[in-house]
């Protein structure tokens, strides 16, 4: 199994060490903003346990960063447990960060739905209750790529887990009960839905080589977060054909309401720079306001990658007064940082 | 150790985890090139870690601890070490297999079929995956069957233990022209189809490594 | 010279529009924050010209992002003059980016040293002379892979300039008048000291394939931001290896005190994924530990980059109380924003 | 448009920079093909854009100027337009050979002389690179060393231009072997051995078009 690291593009020590090594230089990054207990292989607020705050727990396989741990602090996560590359976390890591963060006014988990992160999550919570912890769980699956079925994994989480844990993270910080906070951010994923598409394959470190082989001139369509093939390849179309494809895709399976106010999300998958996602941007921004849709509230970078894949997802969230205040409100993690 | 009172007929569990940690690992690359082909490329990986946790806890484990309980323990590893959906499925798997035997002293073929039964049941409730999804229950469900059916035809453990691996092996080489309905392989719909499913490919390689835990010596 | 798209991983409609088409995506992201005039090809901040407040500008090559117009806004920039993808911009632009950003209290240009930036901007301070406006030039050369003597074009600018405009922005914002803001910055370029590696090439939209081959399991030594090759070749290093060069690098040219407190900046490429950079920042800080120095501040990401090429750059900073208050200071662009 | 009074002995600078756009546009590949190696791979695409800009200024300029104003006016074009080092040097080049012809109504051999004189002079000033540089400087002085010399022998305009191409091009293939001193090049250090410079090539390319100049009609 050992890899080479003469096989990658990479900056690595030991390939299997990758996730956490990068865990330890985020808590020194940060420390002011968290700490990385590398026994339980938590990520965990600095001054959690917050005494009487909802707390919010995520958590999934690595190589998406800056999810999750760049969403620890202040108006956002209270703690993440980060799983081997592309592989969910185990329901010890959850269990561990739940009772490190309960602050006696319940704990939420919010879930990406994967088979391996459902599974897990659900052991983690039955242990929580074992010791008298309540754990709300809140599945997110956003991504219109994947057909929904119950004779299917379901739609796979992907861009709304960002604005789920910024928005619920909000909620937490204002006082909301553990109801409302799951509430919330089951809100979010109701009226929020993705799309990606990719340019490249990546790399796992320890397989040390791409997942699938992209021709230079092909794109993937509909892909999400986990190096996946999508659901068809097509040559590669303009940013602007592109722009019109994930619009197309969100809103018809959104349905917002005409001249709704939306968040529009353009996501860098992890290789491709930001002049690229800006020039996306800009025609997503044209395609909305072509489908009667107002965007009030932009993010657009690298927030939820897929290791170094060439490519973009365009997550889009119809905004209610609510949500639009608590996505305004202050936040202070590694990646997103307002009002504080 | 185990205490083994006769011959041929009786499974040593740490053979059994020893012999299938080593098939494994020696076909990490294979599984997780197969799981690249329709899953995210990390199942080989994750197995491997997995069993060589699982090793580890029996190592430092209760050397007198009988086959139920031990079997518990390797599932317990599995769950906290592997991670992704592979885990909590072989990990309840096997932790439902134990606590199926309870703590009878020894693993015979008819302790065995329990075990499988238990298994099989826990991971299709944590997983609801039917026959024909795509997944390791393709495996581990054939490998069921042939098992019962030659012990209870009479057949030699070591026998049905043969049938048992070439029946999970069949079942996964039948998970190609599936489309796959769980899992990660679920997303790409019909692009699934052609391709072996690598954790039906690992349960296979389990299944097998019980042909070589059968205790030879008294 | 037209170039097809499909050569490309790329999210490009024109490629020779690429850089103005994402000018346009940053402006229609960031409107509360700048605007940009696409006939002048600046970026300019949304309530400029502040009146009594020394102005900066700054500009150089597009591919860079969020370098400059990410960095524009309170605390930092008043205008950017982004060019042609790696290519200065023309005169034309830095003067018309100087008059709309005069606020009657001096202009500031930070100018990274390029032959080209340098001329440019020489001709458009002459220009601007010409017009009254008095224009301090700083030039940002940080890059020790680049030998410095007379003889040779000199150092680069390359990391430095980032804390530069983010710390002579705050000085500017403070109530400096041009001759300290210029003086901040040129002490900003004094104690600053970068060194970048290369893992692979990059690919500019028209040019449509990569500038150098770099060969798998090699990397380029000592590179710059234009996706030109090293100073050398060696087969790749593992993290630790890398960052003990870099450190070597930037430490040994720098000389910093004993026991000086420092930022680090660990910056990508654009190609290399936050979980490869956060784990060179540990092997960072470590190293810079086993110099005797004390990391207080550190930014990881990538905020100078060489369009989608894999790799990254340390930019050390000795600090001074001065230095670290005006750092801390508020600063609300797009891609920087802290306590604002 | 300029009157010619004479054959064969003046120069039209309108004939000078659409040839000299042609040449630049053929070989804009293969300029930053070169520039690749050595540079940051941009400079066809730049004088490409450069000489676009100067043809447009040339047809929207006033028809009656004279070739000193025209120089002028290409020279502002290329300073606005093409950026990065080649624009500012071929840009104050220009402008500076076109202040030295003054208003001028012709531009001769004799004119040319002092324009490309006051260019290279410019090109010095601003860029500080000296000969052996590996810039473009390498290709234009010779060029004018020639040019310089064949006429003050006597030899007829064509054939001095044809000498001073000869030069430049001569001057652009000597850069290969040099160290760069100037421009990006330079950060290359040894390793800028080996390669021609992409400015001298484009450089020789423009001072062969000034071959195609000569105004033949009268
Ligand atoms: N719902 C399910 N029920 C049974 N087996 C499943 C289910 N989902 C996935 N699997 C099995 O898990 C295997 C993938 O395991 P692994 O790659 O380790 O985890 P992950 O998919 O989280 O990366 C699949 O090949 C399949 O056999
Ligand atoms: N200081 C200088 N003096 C003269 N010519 C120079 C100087 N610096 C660079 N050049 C010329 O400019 C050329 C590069 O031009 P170009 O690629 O368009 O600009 P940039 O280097 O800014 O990308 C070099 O090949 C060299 O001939
Ligand atoms: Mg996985
Ligand atoms: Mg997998
Ligand atoms: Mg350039
Ligand atoms: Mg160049």
């Amino acid at each position: 199994m050992a890899t080479a690291i003469q096989t990658m593009r990479k900056l690595l020590n030991d390939p299997e060490q990758a996730g956490k090594e990068a865990l330890a230089g985020l808590a020194a990054a940060h420390g002011d903003i968290l700490r990385y207990d590398a026994g339980a292989q938590i990520v965990v607020r600095a001054d959690a346990p917050r005494k009487g705050k909802v707390a919010l727990v995520s958590g999934g396989g690595a190589g998406h960063e800056p999810l999750h741990g760049g969403f620890v602090g202040l108006g956002m996560l209270d703690a993440a447990c980060p799983g081997e590359i592309f592989t969910s976390p185990v329901p010890d890591q959850m269990l561990a960060a739940t009772k490190a963060v309960d602050g006696g006014a319940g704990v939420v988990h919010l879930v990406k739905n994967y088979t391996g992160d459902v599974m897990n999550f659900k052991l983690a919570a039955e242990d929580a209750a074992d010791e008298g912890i309540a754990v709300e769980s809140v599945l997110i699956d956003d991504d219109v790529a994947v057909q929904d079925s119950l004779y299917t994994a379901g739609r796979r989480g992907v861009g709304a887990t960002v604005l789920a844990e910024k928005i619920a993270g909000a909620a937490a910080e204002r006082g909301d009960d553990v109801a409302a906070v799951a509430a919330i951010a089951r809100r979010v994923n109701e009226r929020a839905r993705s799309f990606g598409i990719a340019l490249s394959s990546c790399t796992p470190p320890s397989a040390g080589k791409p997942i699938f082989d992209l021709p230079v001139g092909e794109m993937e369509v509909g892909v999400g977060i986990h190096g996946e093939p999508g659901r068809r390849r097509e040559p590669i179309g303009t940013a602007h054909e592109i722009a019109d494809l994930m619009v197309e895709a969100v809103v018809s399976d959104l349905s917002p309401a005409s001249g709704a106010k939306v968040l529009a999300f353009v996501n860098g998958l992890g290789g491709t720079p930001l002049l690229e996602l800006y020039l996306l941007y800009g025609e997503v921004e044209r395609g909305l306001r072509a489908h009667g849709l107002e965007p009030v509230r932009r993010l657009v970078g690298p927030f939820i990658t897929s290791l170094e894949m060439a490519g973009a997802s365009l997550t889009l969230l119809e905004l209610d007064d609510d949500l639009l205040s608590l996505w305004d409100a202050p936040v202070h993690t590694a990646a997103l940082r307002w009002g504080a | 150790m185990e205490t083994s009172i006769a011959v041929d007929h009786m499974l040593s569990v740490n053979d059994w985890m020893n012999q299938a940690a080593a098939a494994i690992e020696a076909e990490a690359d294979h599984l997780t090139q197969l799981d690249s082909a329709i899953g995210d490329g990390d199942h080989g990986t994750n197995m491997t870690r997995g069993m060589r946790g699982v090793l580890a806890a029996l190592a430092d484990g209760d050397p007198d601890a009988p086959p139920g309980k031990r079997l518990i323990l390797a599932g317990k590893t599995l769950v906290s070490t592997v991670g992704g959906a592979s885990g909590p499925l072989w990990g309840s798997a096997l932790r439902h297999g134990g606590r199926a035997l309870g703590d009878r002293p020894e693993l015979d073929g008819a302790g065995l079929v329990e075990v499988l039964t238990a298994a099989l049941a826990a991971v299709q409730d944590l997983g609801a995956a039917e026959p024909g999804d795509k997944t390791m229950v393709d495996a581990l469900g054939p490998a069921l069957t042939a098992l019962r059916e030659r012990l209870d035809a009479g057949d030699p453990l070591d026998a049905a233990l043969a049938a048992a691996a070439d029946a999970a092996q069949e079942g996964a080489r039948a998970t190609t022209p599936m489309q796959a309905r769980k899992g990660r392989a679920s997303y790409l719909g019909e692009r699934s189809v052609g391709h072996q499913d690598p954790g039906a490919t690992s349960t296979a390689l389990i299944v097998r490594a019980l042909g070589s835990a059968l205790v030879t010596t008294g």
